[in-house]
Parts: structure tokens; C-alpha cells; sequence
């Protein structure tokens, strides 16, 4: 049940969750909800392989991944913060925006529909010595503790999080609380891209449509179990990887995939009662 | 609108898929299968596409509106749609391919695959070609419909070379048939348990996700309906064809011929199913499979072997 | 016209109008270096606007400000702080998850290469506080802190800016007189040093007390100003207020009749053992004020929760003989207990929503509200449009949106609301933190009828005077104990004030 | 005067922007919009809209409800589900007459909704994971087991597919030309829910919970209780909806069937667009059915991708969360 493959495998899956979840903390910590984690993942698939495509550098395809996803990360920035609007509203509405964008474009500038894909389409590669993983892969594991190192030990993090507690605050000590969330979700959507892109041309080389089938709402929860400290949202994403991966292998062994399909969700949900409960019992009232 | 349309005398042909139709080899066929019918009858030809239940109803009733000489369905998915607009509307003739009705209607002609023929074929070629004894298969949902991709994969595996284990699995999850990145990652798993041969049921994109893995884990696969082979030259053994556009062809030529009612299921003998590697252009297939004469020999043994009856598939479906 | 010695700050015609009102209407004030100038004024005279101009969080419309007989124009309060000004905002700008040390670097931190350098932050900051004898561990979690050294921490934060000019906007709103003391007492060093303060206050005492010049402000505008050795309380107010006020009224004591409401050994558990309210029994009667006294932070929140049922707590009370420990808010309250909260916008009210559904709040079940299950439209308007009347509220009306209404308003709605319910028992808490004299004036007689009435009061105050001037019998709360009780004719300001510190354990 | 402005200002925009994405692809934005106009309200249309809009208002309500107290039910597909497959299990196995079925049906659809969504309240009251966080969570697990239940014990023996057999005639809502004739009860659950939100005390505890949490708290509302009872009331409303599709045409279960048209995630849009008002969310949720039937027969008659009005959908969403008061999270105080 447990070989180096499942590890593998738990790898692969969780890398685009990881990034989405981080740019999810980081939103967190500068006190922005964020919930258009998902369509954020999907626009910058689109990105990736998009740009794979017409330069024919993966490369640039990364770039471009993550240029389009800031790009779209604005809409919840200038709705959120300089027109006030409510975070919820403005992530179910570019969640939905995302799906409806890139299945309009795979059409109008592939002219293809459902999924594209070719096999000159230039994917990422491997990188480093575990099979089946690209360097973003392992750029993803460097983000945690660069986040962690800027969120903890530079004035930028200290900051930020001043910005999250006590915005009006932080402004009166001269800091720029609009230009701090902005950049957090700026920063947020960037993460995202370099998430779609690992998943668009690390995973797979290809784009189908919505094919980030619910990795972006599970960061959401990853962020939550996380505690929104880089760390935590680590071991969170880890979990439901390893949880996924473990998944498949009960599939092995005959549990029908209706019933596997469950268990990430299922060992999430009790690792959210577990944690919640040890901090209840510890911390009084 | 379009002014061919407004020429054209024969019939008027339309067609709606389940999903969009994009890459989907399976719709693609059936596309190419109505421009070719419309042209054959020098009549017109319209596609709507559907993405969910509700607007497989509204495309459906909405081509129904239309009156035109046939209604040309694909997918399992309509089966309820038409056998109601099908009573509601005797006079609209339908073809329904890759399903049909519970409950037969006069107006309503079906073509249905036996795929199991072709996977059992595949499986035999897989049997052969497995240095570890071990197969695979990853199916986009666990329901006998797709079992017909992975149990006679497996039976014809076990025929070919005695001892050889299936492994199946199936994506679900959130989205199963638009999930490349899990697909690909089920495949991984198998190739860690030792499998060597992945059937690739995974959905249009989703199979592109196998054939990384398979490129990725150096084991092979196989595709379906088309021929995927071109896609990862190197990495498909094989693929399980489907001839929508054949069966689309005769199906529409029947029934504009005054032959309605029917249901015609088309297996190996038919040539509905057949295999890339046992198809005369195999040697430019970029099959793997074209490069072991000797497999394919003793596969077309098998495939003729189905076609006199002397084995019979069973159909997972069936069950 | 210019002076040879310019004034460390010198605003001059500062007009700042906001939408409908005009905060500030040609403002001129002058302070020169080492002094201590008080502003005052009633609740929305401009205090703060004008302040908040000095300090460049807004910009005037019009005016000019000058600092050291230099022309400056602040667009942000980091132009603000890099010129020497520093403010220590209305009720705070701390937070809580952040330690003492970070609170106080927070904006201009040092650094070594690129990153936070801790090692010097706390180096310079342990240094502040010795030399200041502030008594702050700079590893403390903020939110930890009581509000007295919460307030150090604030001017801390100006020390290590090196702030010239020190804004203090109401600090002394929260502290108890001896925490006071010890600030004016930091204050004087500060201006000996020759920095300049601007402190807005609304006590006439401190601002005698501690003060080297007066301005206060009227409407927006400056109605007196002066030396404040040659100004007198009763002048003061009457700048403010435009009126004569009674200011040192002590009310008549009340006639206490029966219990209504027992408290028997509530105690709410703490982090690390130590009970933040700690076997606390106590009684009120009818026709009674009960004043708590004590330094905020020492379980005067637990108190109020235990006895309103937001907090879960053990012990027993009992409300006009019937036992309320265990049913819910709502229980309580159909139980006989009204409440006038410390946190009026948040807690006491709904700012976005109108005035008459804050006020319908808490009668949304009765009679007449109600009949036959559905809310009434006409019996809610009226109900709103009484309270409107019989307390004075003030504003566009009962559709306008209750955060629109100035905050002695918003007192003065809530107070209206919960008095209403004629409920035998009432809990009062800060009833007037930050309101002006005028406001206090009228706040005051209501509670005194109330009991005159025959009401059963419980006021929690960190307000001495208040205290003292409304309390038939007064319980002092230190660490969450009750560890004095004075009779009205025992309870001055210096034994009371004492027990307050833990003196009287 | 200004409400209208501040509608019409965003609607115009997004008109503009989706007719300069036509003129990139080459398409006459006057025909596009003709058609998918004439697809939503024509007389072909229209049958299609209210289609589509019966399962869209329904869960829009149901998240609406909630939502008034600020709490976000992000679970509503799993509730949907679940009521949809206790419904229909009703509608198979229990004994009796037709009507009789029909009832028991719709309630085990309600009662499964409301029971699982409670079961996310608990999760926030007891074990302190966020609502959000609970529900949506909660969501996968429902739609599982789902999919378990079709595939296995509750299997169409008929067919290969993870769906359910039909259901047997009597036990069926009849349809009136296309739409079925839950609308009625969906029409009638609004009418209540409006007349609760704007006339009785348990409506008003809501909405001062969603105006302000410690406020409501202070004043008496028992916050737990409330969202126990709320998210009961959302997602019995959910499961309701769930119960009339698979009563309602095909008469089965289809594994995914209620999950792939969005119903959930358009409903959440519109119960959010309006503020949770219930007149407002059922507007938006037509106006959401109308913009996505319409769609489908713009492309139909003019070849321009479908996806164009779910971008116009959400583009108009961003720019009235842009433009206008409605979504501002809280009204600056003094
Ligand atoms: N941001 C703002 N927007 C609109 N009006 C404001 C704003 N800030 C202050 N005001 C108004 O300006 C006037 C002056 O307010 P300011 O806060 O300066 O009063 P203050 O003297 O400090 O009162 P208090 O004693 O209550 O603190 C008031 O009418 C107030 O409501
Ligand atoms: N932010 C704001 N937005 C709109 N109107 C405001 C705002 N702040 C205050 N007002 C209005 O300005 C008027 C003056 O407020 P101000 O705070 O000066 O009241 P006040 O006369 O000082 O009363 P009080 O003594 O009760 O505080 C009030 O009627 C209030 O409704
Ligand atoms: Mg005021
Ligand atoms: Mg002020």
C-alpha cells in the first residue's frame, strides 16, 4: 500500500494546492478572504499552455501563466478594496468568470472545445532527482519557507499582518493598508499561476476545461487547517495528498471509487475537528 | 443563413452531442459521420452541443423544432430525452447511437457498440506485450457502462497469456471526465504497483493524461475510439475504435430509406469495433503495436475467433 | 506679525468640512515647544479632526500648518511621522497578535540586511523603557496587556519615532487616576525634554492638572483659549457647552428596597490558572446604584458577561428570586435584565441598519410589536419615534442608519432602548466613556431616576468621579476579585482609588 | 432613480464589453443578442427559462436564506443531492398510492437537506470549523455517497449507468409543457420566505444577525440555535429542490446530473447579487436562467460560443460589485 509512488503520486497532486493555499494565506494574514483561488488556478492553466503554445517555451508559457493569473487576481483587488465590494461575491462571480472565460477562448483562440492539447506543446519537464516532478514542483516547496522568512522575519510580513488585525491601524502608522492588499492578492494570483502552470504543463501538458476540477476550493480549506501559516498550510495540502493518494490505493485493494472519492474530504474534515478540538481543550473560553 | 443550407434540396440532418465536442475523438467521428451523410444526400447538416443534462433537453427539444429528417443523437445520456420526445412526436424520426430506449419506439432507430469486443482484443495484445504479468486500466467512472473498458481488458489479457492480473481505476472525484491531472496520477499509481499496460478509458482529456504518465513511468497504454497512437507516438500500443461515423452513415441511410425502429449493435463483426493495429493503414498508425507482427498475428486470430463465434465477450454492462 | 521664537506647531485657518458637516471652521492654535497644550471641546466639536490634519491622516481644506516656523504639508502620517509628529489615536492603534516590540517598531523597523533585525528592535526598545520607567516586557503579546499599559505602549511607539510633537487623543478616557497620574507624570519628563504635547480631553481636572495652555473648541470653531492657570472648571464647561453645567453634582443617595438580583461565586476560569474572575458575590436591590470600580482588565467584562449570560461561567445568580444561571441571554432577559453595553457600535447596535430596527431590537417578540406573530410596520415606527422623543436622539430620523448618528447619539439611543424595558434589573456599563459634559450631565439624571424608579442598577465604570457621584454602595474588582466595599458616605476618591490599585488586599 | 442607475450603469458595461469580444470574433453583437433574447423569452424560450430557472431560484433561495444572517452555505450541492436521492428512494420503495408518495417524497427530500446541512451547523457550533468551511467540506461526501447508492444498492437494473431506475408513474410531478410543476412549490417556499424576512420576528432576529453578529448576540439571539436552524431551513429547501428534479423529468437519479448545470453555484451568484432579498434573488435567478437558456440558443442560431453569456453573467457581477452600494461589506461609521 505505502511505496514510493504513492508518495509520488501525493506529490504531484498536491503541488497545485500547495501554491493555490499559499497565496490563499498570505491573503489571509493581510486580512483579504480569498476565495477565487480556483478560477485563479484555471486562468493560469489557460496561461501556460497558451503561451506554451505560441512561443513554444514552456517557459514563457510559466510566465505567461502567471502574468494572466494576477492579471485576472485584479478583478477581486479593485472590487474588494478600492471599490469596497464583498469578497464572497466577488469570488463566486470570478470563479464562475474563469470557467466561462477560458472555455470561451479555448474556442475563439484555439478553436478547439473541452480540452486542447498537441503533442508539440511544450510541457515542463522533469526536473531534479524524483521522477515525474518539474522544478516547480520543488520551487513550490521553497515558497514555505520564503513565505515563512518574509511573513515572520521581514518588515514586510510584520506589516502585512498588522494590515490584517488592524488596517485602519496600520494606516495611521503610515501604512499603505491599500497598496499591502493589493499585493497580497497580486502576489496570490502570481502563486496561482505558477500553480495552474504546474498543473497545465507540470502534471499534464494540456488544457481541459475546468481541469482544476475543485483543487482551488480545497485550498480554501487547506488555508483554514493551516492556521494560514505557510507551515501549517504545507502539512494541510500534504494531508490531502496523502489522503487522495491513499484514496486510489483503497480502489486497489476494491472499495468501489464512489466510496474513495470521499475519503480526502472525510480525513480533512476530521483533521479540521481534531486540530479545533486540541485548541478548544488548551485555551479556555 | 447560410446560403448552402438554403440551396441544398435534400435532407436536413442534425446532430447534438452530450458534451462539447473539442478533441473528443468519439464526437468527432460522429461530426465527420453527419458532414459525410449530408453531403452523400446532398442535405444540410446542423451541430448543437450540450454540456449538461438540462441543455441536452433543450438542444434536443430545440431540434426537434426544427423538423428536420433525422435527429442524430450521441451518448448514453439522452436515453430519457428522446424516448420522451420520441412519443411526443411520432412523426420526428431519431437515430440514438451508443445507447438506446428501455422501451423500444417506431421512430426511434438505435446503434449500439460492443466495445468489450474491442477491449478483450486489446487486452490479448497487452497479455503479450507484459513482461510484469500485470495490466491495467483507468476508466473514467466505476459503472459496468465503462467496465467495458477495463473487465474484458483484463479477460483478454488473462486469454493471451495465462496469470496476468488487472488492475482498474477509475477517476471520479469532482470531475471526472475533464480531470488530465488525475487521470495521470491513477495511471502513475498503477505503474507503481507494477502494471506495464494501461487501457486509457479516462475521457478525451483525461487520456492524454495517461499517456504521460506512460511516457513519463516508461510503460504503455492504449487509447480509445480513434486513433490516439499520434498523440504519444512511443506509448500506445493500441486503441479500441469505434466507427461513429460508419455507424452514423448507415444508420441515417436507413432511415432515410424508409427503415426506422431498429436497434443494430455493431461489434468486431460489423467492423463498428475494431482495433488501429488490425486496420490496414497500421503501419502508419504510430502504434506500437505495429512494430510486433507477431502479436498482431495471433490477435487476429482472436478478432476472427469473436467474429465465428467460438468466443464470445461477456458484456460488464450486461451484468 | 511673525514671532521671533516660532511655535514648535502653528496651525493657522484649518477649515475641514465633511460631507454636511463642518468639523473644523478656521482653526488657529499655537503651541510652543516643551508645553503641554490641552484641547477641548464637546463630543464632535473637531478635536480630533483637527488632530487628525496635524497628523496627515486628513488633509484641511483649507489652512496652513507650520512646525518650528517651517511651512509642511502632510499627505500621509508617514510624511507626518518623518516631521516629529506622532499621535496616539481615540481609543488605539495597537494590535493585539503582535508583541510589544513589534507594536512599537511597526512601520519603521530596523533592519539587517533585508530582514527584521528582533535582536536590535528589542534592544532599543527595552532601552525606551527603562529610561522612562514605562514597566512594559517588550516580548508581551499586546492583547495580553491591560489597558493602562496598553496606553504605554503607545507612547512608547512615539519615543522610539523620536516624535518632537506628541498628539494624545482622549488617553486618559480608559485609565484609572493613579494610571493617569503616571502618565501626566511621563508627559511632564517629555515636555521638560522640550518636546511638544497636544492632549484632547474631555476631564476638566487633568486638564488643569497637567496642562500649560487651553484651547476649546465649540462647533467646529475656537471659543476660548488661554494660560490655563487663569481658567477655572466652570469656564471651561461653559466654553464647551455654551451653557452653565453642575459639574460636580454627587446625586442623593436612593432608598434601597429588596435583592433583585444575587450573585453567588461566579468565576470564570483564566489562560494559566489564575481565574479572571475569581468567586465574585454581590447583590443589588431595588431603588439602588451599585457602582463597580476598577482598573479595566481586572474582570470587569467577565462580570458583565456572567451576569448577562455572554459567557459561560460558574456560580449562581438569581434574578428577583428566580435562578437565571443557566437559561440563555435571551432567558435573562425576559427574565427581567436590560443592558447598556461598553461597546456601543458594535455590540449595543447595528450601525447599517436604521435607527427604528435598532431601537425594535429586544421588543421584536412583545406585544404591541407583535400581534398574532407578525411584526407590526405602524407599532414599530412608533415605538421608534417615542424613544426618539423622550431621550432627544438626534439625526436625520428613524430610517437613518444608525452609524451615521454622532456617538452621543448612538448613547443616547441604546440608553433610551434599554431604560424602556422598565426591567427590574439594569446593567450599565462605561455608560459615558468618551461623552462630553453636557452628555454626561443628562446621562447621569436618567440613571438616577431610573432608580428612583425603583430599578435595580448595576454601573461598571473605570470612571471614578462617575462612580463616586452616582453610587448608593460601590464594590471595587481588582484581579478579578472583589476585595472592598464602601458605603456612599465611605467612598473618596482616595481610599476607593487605592483599593483600585490592589491596595486595600 | 439612482437604484436604476446603479443597475443600469453595470448592465450597460457588460453589454459593451461581451459586444466588443463579439466583434473580435467576427459576430454581429445585435444579432447574438436578438437571439439570445428571443432564446430566453420567445415562445420557444421561454418554456426553457423557467426550466431552468425552477432549480436555479430554488437553490438560490435556499442559500439566500442563510445568508440574510451572513452565514454562506457553500454545501448546497451535496444538500441538493442528498434530497434528490432520499426523495427518490421514497418514490421507490415506500408503499401506497401515488399523491401519497409524491408528499412522503418531498418531505424525505427536505428532511435529508435540512438534517445534513444541520449536521454543518454542529460542525460550526461544537467543533469550531467555520460554516464555509463545514458545509462545503460536507459537500463532497453527500455526492459520493450519492453516486455509491445508484451505482449500487439503488442501480437502474435496466442499465449500465451510475443512475436510478425511474420512477414508477403515479409517483412522478406531472410537467406542464416542459416545466414541472414544482415550480409551483419552489414559487410558494419564496412567498413564505418573503413574508417571513419582511413580517415576522424570526425574520427580523435574522437580519439584525446579519447586520451585526455581536449585536444580535447581545440582544438575546441565540447564535447556535439560529444557525442550526437556518442552515436547516437552507438546506431542506435544498434537498426540496433536489426531490422536484428527480421527480420531475427524467423521473431518475443520474449521477452528476444535478451538479454539472451549476443550479448551486448561479444560485449562490444570485442569493449574493441581491443581498439574500428574497424578491431580488428570485429576479436574479430568472434573469441568471434567462441569460444561460438564452445562451444555448444563441449559439444555436448564430454559432457564437455559449460561454459568452456565462462571461457576460459574471462580468456584470464584477462591475455591479464595482459600481454600486449593494455588496459593500459594511457602511463606514462615523
Ligand atoms: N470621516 C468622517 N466622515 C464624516 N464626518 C466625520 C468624519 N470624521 C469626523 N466627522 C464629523 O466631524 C465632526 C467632528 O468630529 P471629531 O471626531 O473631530 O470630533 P471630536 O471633537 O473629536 O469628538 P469626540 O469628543 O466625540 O471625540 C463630527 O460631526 C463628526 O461626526
Ligand atoms: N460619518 C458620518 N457620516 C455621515 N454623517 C455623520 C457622520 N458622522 C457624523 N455625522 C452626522 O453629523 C452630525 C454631527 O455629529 P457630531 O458627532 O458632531 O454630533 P454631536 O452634535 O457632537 O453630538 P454628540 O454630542 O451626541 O456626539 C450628526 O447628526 C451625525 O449624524
Ligand atoms: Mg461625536
Ligand atoms: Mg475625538
Amino acid at each position: 500500500m505505502i511505496d514510493a509512488s504513492l508518495f509520488s503520486s501525493a506529490l504531484t497532486a498536491l503541488t497545485p494546492i500547495l501554491f493555490a493555499a499559499l497565496a490563499g494565506a498570505l491573503c489571509q494574514r493581510a486580512g483579504v478572504f480569498n476565495i477565487s483561488l480556483e478560477g485563479s488556478l484555471l486562468v493560469g492553466c489557460f496561461g501556460a499552455v497558451a503561451g506554451s503554445w505560441y512561443t513554444g517555451s514552456a517557459w514563457i508559457g510559466v510566465v505567461v501563466a502567471v502574468i494572466a493569473a494576477t492579471a485576472y487576481s485584479l478583478i477581486l483587488a479593485i472590487g474588494s478594496i478600492t471599490f469596497d465590494g464583498d469578497p464572497i461575491v466577488l469570488g463566486v462571480a470570478s470563479n464562475l468568470l474563469a470557467v466561462g472565460l477560458t472555455s470561451f477562448l479555448i474556442r475563439t483562440v484555439f478553436g478547439t472545445e473541452g480540452s486542447f492539447s498537441d503533442p508539440t506543446l511544450r510541457g515542463l519537464g522533469q526536473f531534479g532527482p524524483i521522477p515525474g516532478q518539474s522544478l516547480l514542483v520543488y520551487l513550490s516547496w521553497l515558497a514555505v519557507p520564503a513565505l515563512a522568512v518574509l511573513l515572520y522575519r521581514h518588515p514586510w510580513g510584520l506589516r502585512l499582518r498588522g494590515v490584517g488585525e488592524r488596517p485602519e491601524a496600520a494606516s495611521s502608522l503610515g501604512v499603505d493598508v491599500t497598496k499591502y492588499r493589493y499585493g497580497v492578492i497580486l502576489a496570490g494570483g502570481a502563486l496561482c499561476g505558477l500553480g495552474g502552470a504546474q498543473l497545465a504543463l507540470g502534471s499534464v501538458t494540456l488544457f481541459a476545461e475546468n481541469m482544476t476540477a475543485g483543487r482551488g476550493w480545497i485550498a480554501v480549506v487547506a488555508v483554514m487547517l493551516g492556521r494560514a501559516h505557510p507551515l501549517g498550510v504545507l502539512l494541510a495540502a500534504l494531508l490531502f495528498g496523502l489522503a487522495e493518494a491513499f484514496g486510489f490505493r483503497l480502489q486497489g485493494i476494491g472499495l468501489p471509487q464512489q466510496a474513495t472519492d470521499a475519503a480526502p474530504y472525510v480525513v480533512t474534515l476530521v483533521a479540521l475537528f481534531l486540530s479545533n478540538f486540541k485548541r478548544k481543550k488548551g485555551q479556555p473560553a | 443563413k447560410d446560403p448552402a443550407a438554403q440551396n441544398a434540396a435534400g435532407p436536413a440532418l442534425v446532430l447534438i452531442t452530450p458534451s462539447p465536442v473539442g478533441v473528443n475523438d468519439f464526437l468527432k467521428l460522429a461530426v465527420q459521420g453527419i458532414e459525410d451523410s449530408a453531403k452523400k444526400h446532398n442535405g444540410t447538416q446542423k451541430v448543437f452541443q450540450s454540456t449538461d443534462p438540462a441543455s441536452i433537453q433543450q438542444n434536443l427539444a430545440a431540434a426537434v423544432r426544427e423538423k428536420p429528417a433525422v435527429i442524430v443523437a450521441v451518448g448514453f445520456n439522452f436515453a430519457d430525452a428522446i424516448a420522451a420526445e420520441a412519443e411526443r412526436n411520432p412523426e420526428q424520426k431519431f437515430l440514438f447511437v451508443d445507447s438506446c430506449t428501455t422501451k423500444p419506439f417506431p421512430n426511434v432507430t438505435c446503434a449500439v457498440f460492443r466495445e468489450h469486443e474491442g477491449t478483450y482484443l486489446a487486452g490479448a495484445e497487452a497479455g503479450l506485450l507484459s513482461k510484469t504479468g500485470k495490466v491495467g486500466a483507468v476508466v473514467v467512472l466505476d459503472a459496468p457502462q465503462f467496465h467495458r473498458y477495463s473487465i474484458p481488458f483484463g479477460k483478454g489479457a488473462e486469454k493471451a497469456k495465462p496469470g496476468t492480473t488487472l488492475a482498474p481505476l477509475f477517476i471520479g472525484g469532482a470531475n471526472p471526465f475533464n480531470d488530465p491531472a488525475r487521470a495521470k496520477a491513477l495511471a502513475t499509481t498503477l505503474a507503481g504497483q507494477g502494471v506495464d499496460h494501461v487501457m486509457g478509458a479516462a475521457s478525451a482529456a483525461g487520456n492524454l493524461g495517461v499517456f504521460e504518465a506512460a511516457k513519463q513511468g516508461g510503460f504503455f497504454a492504449f487509447g480509445v475510439d480513434a486513433n490516439q497512437c499520434p498523440a504519444s507516438p512511443g506509448q500506445v500500443v493500441d486503441n479500441v475504435i469505434k466507427r461513429t461515423n460508419v455507424v452514423i452513415g448507415d444508420g441515417v441511410e436507413a432511415i432515410l430509406g424508409g427503415k426506422t425502429g431498429e436497434t443494430k449493435s455493431y461489434g468486431v463483426k460489423e467492423k463498428g469495433i475494431s482495433l488501429t493495429g488490425l486496420e490496414p493503414d497500421a503501419a502508419t498508425s504510430q502504434c506500437v503495436v505495429a512494430s510486433h507482427p507477431d502479436v498482431l498475428a495471433k490477435v487476429g486470430e482472436l478478432r476472427d475467433q469473436i467474429i465465428s463465434g467460438a468466443i464470445v465477450v461477456d458484456d460488464p454492462a450486461e451484468s | 506679525m511673525t514671532p521671533p521664537n516660532p511655535d514648535a506647531v502653528s496651525l493657522r485657518g484649518i477649515v475641514k468640512r465633511f460631507p454636511g458637516v463642518l468639523a473644523n471652521d478656521h482653526v488657529d492654535l499655537d503651541v510652543g515647544a516643551g508645553e503641554i497644550h490641552a484641547l477641548m471641546g464637546e463630543n464632535g466639536a473637531g478635536k480630533s479632526t483637527l488632530m487628525s490634519v496635524l497628523y496627515g491622516l486628513h488633509r484641511p481644506d483649507e489652512g496652513t500648518i507650520s512646525l518650528h516656523g517651517k511651512e509642511v504639508s502632510f499627505g500621509s502620517p508617514a510624511q507626518a511621522i518623518d516631521a516629529g509628529v506622532g499621535m496616539v489615536q481615540q481609543g488605539f492603534a495597537l494590535f493585539g497578535g503582535l508583541t510589544v516590540t513589534e507594536n512599537v517598531v511597526f512601520g519603521s523597523e530596523p533592519t539587517r540586511r533585508g530582514l527584521l533585525d528582533r535582536k536590535a528592535a528589542t534592544a532599543r526598545v527595552t532601552e525606551l523603557i527603562e529610561r522612562h520607567e514605562l514597566r512594559l516586557r517588550p516580548g508581551d503579546r499586546v492583547r495580553d496587556l491591560p489597558v493602562g499599559l496598553r496606553q504605554r505602549v503607545e507612547i512608547l511607539k512615539l519615543l522610539y519615532r523620536e516624535a518632537a510633537v506628541l498628539i494624545l487623543d482622549e488617553p486618559t478616557a480608559v485609565l484609572t487616576p493613579p494610571e493617569t497620574e503616571r502618565l501626566f507624570g511621563v508627559l511632564r519628563t517629555l515636555a521638560g525634554e522640550g518636546r511638544t504635547i497636544l492632549l484632547v480631553s474631555h476631564k476638566l481636572q487633568e486638564v488643569l492638572a497637567v496642562s500649560d495652555h487651553v484651547t476649546v473648541l465649540r462647533d467646529g470653531r475656537v471659543s476660548a483659549r488661554g494660560r490655563t492657570a487663569d481658567q477655572t472648571a466652570a469656564g471651561l464647561a461653559a466654553a464647551m457647552t455654551g451653557r452653565e453645567v453642575d459639574l460636580d453634582r454627587v446625586h442623593p443617595a436612593g432608598s434601597p428596597g429588596a435583592a433583585v438580583l444575587e450573585a453567588r461565586s461566579l468565576t470564570v476560569p483564566g489562560v494559566e490558572g489564575k481565574p479572571l474572575l475569581d468567586n465574585v458575590s454581590l447583590t443589588v436591590r431595588a431603588g439602588e446604584i451599585v457602582g463597580v470600580a476598577g482598573v479595566a482588565g481586572n474582570g470587569q467584562a467577565e462580570l458583565s458577561g456572567a451576569i448577562t449570560g455572554l459567557l459561560k461561567t460558574g456560580g449562581e445568580i438569581v434574578l428577583k428570586g428566580q435562578s437565571i444561571d443557566g437559561p440563555s441571554v435571551r432567558a435573562r432577559r425576559d427574565a427581567g435584565l436590560a443592558h447598556v453595553p461598553e461597546d456601543r457600535a458594535e455590540v449595543g447596535s447595528a450601525p447599517t441598519a436604521s435607527l427604528r430596527e435598532n431601537l425594535a431590537v429586544g421588543f421584536h417578540r412583545k406585544r404591541p410589536l407583535v400581534r398574532k406573530g407578525f411584526l407590526r410596520r405602524k407599532a414599530v415606527d412608533d415605538h421608534a419615534s417615542a424613544i426618539i422623543e423622550a431621550y432627544d436622539v438626534r439625526g436625520a430620523g428613524p430610517t437613518a442608519a444608525m452609524g451615521t448618528l454622532s456617538g452621543g447619539n448612538q448613547q443616547k439611543a441604546i440608553f433610551g432602548r434599554e431604560l424602556t424595558h422598565s426591567a427590574p434589573f439594569l446593567l450599565v456599563e462605561q455608560p459615558t466613556r468618551g461623552v462630553d459634559v453636557g452628555a454626561i450631565e443628562n446621562i447621569h439624571a436618567r440613571l438616577v431616576a431610573h432608580r428612583d424608579a425603583g430599578h435595580a442598577v448595576l454601573l461598571i465604570s473605570a470612571e471614578l468621579s462617575e462612580i463616586l457621584a452616582l453610587s448608593d454602595r460601590v464594590l471595587v474588582l481588582f484581579e478579578g476579585r472583589i476585595v472592598a466595599e464602601f458605603t456612599k458616605d465611605e467612598a473618596d476618591p482616595h481610599t476607593v482609588g487605592l483599593a483600585m490599585a490592589g491596595g486595600a488586599g | 432613480m439612482t437604484r436604476v442607475r446603479l443597475i443600469a450603469v453595470p448592465v450597460v458595461a457588460a453589454l459593451v464589453l461581451g459586444a466588443i469580444l463579439l466583434l473580435a470574433t467576427g459576430t454581429d453583437p445585435l444579432a447574438a443578442y436578438g437571439a439570445i433574447l428571443s432564446g430566453a423569452f420567445g415562445p420557444d424560450g421561454i418554456g426553457d427559462t423557467l426550466a431552468y430557472a425552477v432549480p436555479v431560484a430554488g437553490m438560490a433561495t435556499a442559500l439566500a436564506i442563510p445568508l440574510r444572517a451572513g452565514m454562506v452555505n457553500l454545501g448546497g450541492e451535496g444538500q441538493l443531492v442528498l434530497g434528490a436521492i432520499s426523495a427518490l428512494a421514497v418514490g421507490l420503495y415506500v408503499p401506497g398510492p401515488g399523491l401519497v408518495k409524491v408528499v412522503l417524497a418531498l418531505l424525505a427530500g427536505t428532511l435529508a437537506g435540512a438534517a445534513y446541512a444541520a449536521l454543518a451547523a454542529v460542525c460550526e457550533n461544537r467543533l469550531g470549523v467555520p460554516l464555509l468551511i463545514s458545509t462545503l467540506l460536507l459537500s463532497y461526501p453527500a455526492m459520493s455517497l450519492a453516486g455509491y447508492l445508484v451505482r449500487f444498492p439503488v442501480k437502474d437494473a435496466g442499465s449500465s449507468l451510475p443512475q436510478s431506475p425511474q420512477l414508477p408513474e403515479g409517483a412522478r410531478l406531472p410537467e406542464l409543457d416542459g416545466v414541472t410543476t414544482g415550480i409551483f412549490l419552489v414559487v410558494a417556499v419564496i412567498a413564505v420566505y418573503a413574508v417571513i424576512d419582511a413580517r415576522t420576528p424570526a425574520g427580523f432576529e435574522t437580519k439584525v444577525t446579519g447586520w451585526a453578529p455581536r449585536f444580535a448576540i447581545y440582544a438575546g439571539i441565540d447564535r447556535p440555535k439560529l444557525t442550526v436552524r437556518l442552515l436547516a431551513v437552507s438546506g431542506g429547501t435544498a434537498g426540496l429542490v433536489g426531490a422536484i428534479a428527480v421527480l420531475g423529468f427524467p423521473y431518475r437519479f443520474i449521477d452528476g446530473a444535478l451538479i454539472t448545470p451549476q443550479y448551486t453555484w448561479i444560485g449562490l451568484l444570485a442569493a449574493l447579487l441581491a443581498g439574500a432579498s428574497p424578491l431580488g434573488t428570485l429576479l436574479a435567478a430568472v434573469f441568471f436562467a434567462a441569460l444561460t437558456s438564452g445562451g444555448f440558443a444563441m449559439e444555436r442560431a448564430t454559432q457564437v460560443p455559449r460561454e459568452l453569456t456565462a462571461v457576460l453573467q459574471a462580468v456584470l457581477i464584477i462591475f455591479l460589485a464595482a459600481t454600486s452600494g449593494v455588496f459593500k461589506r459594511k457602511a463606514r461609521r462615523a
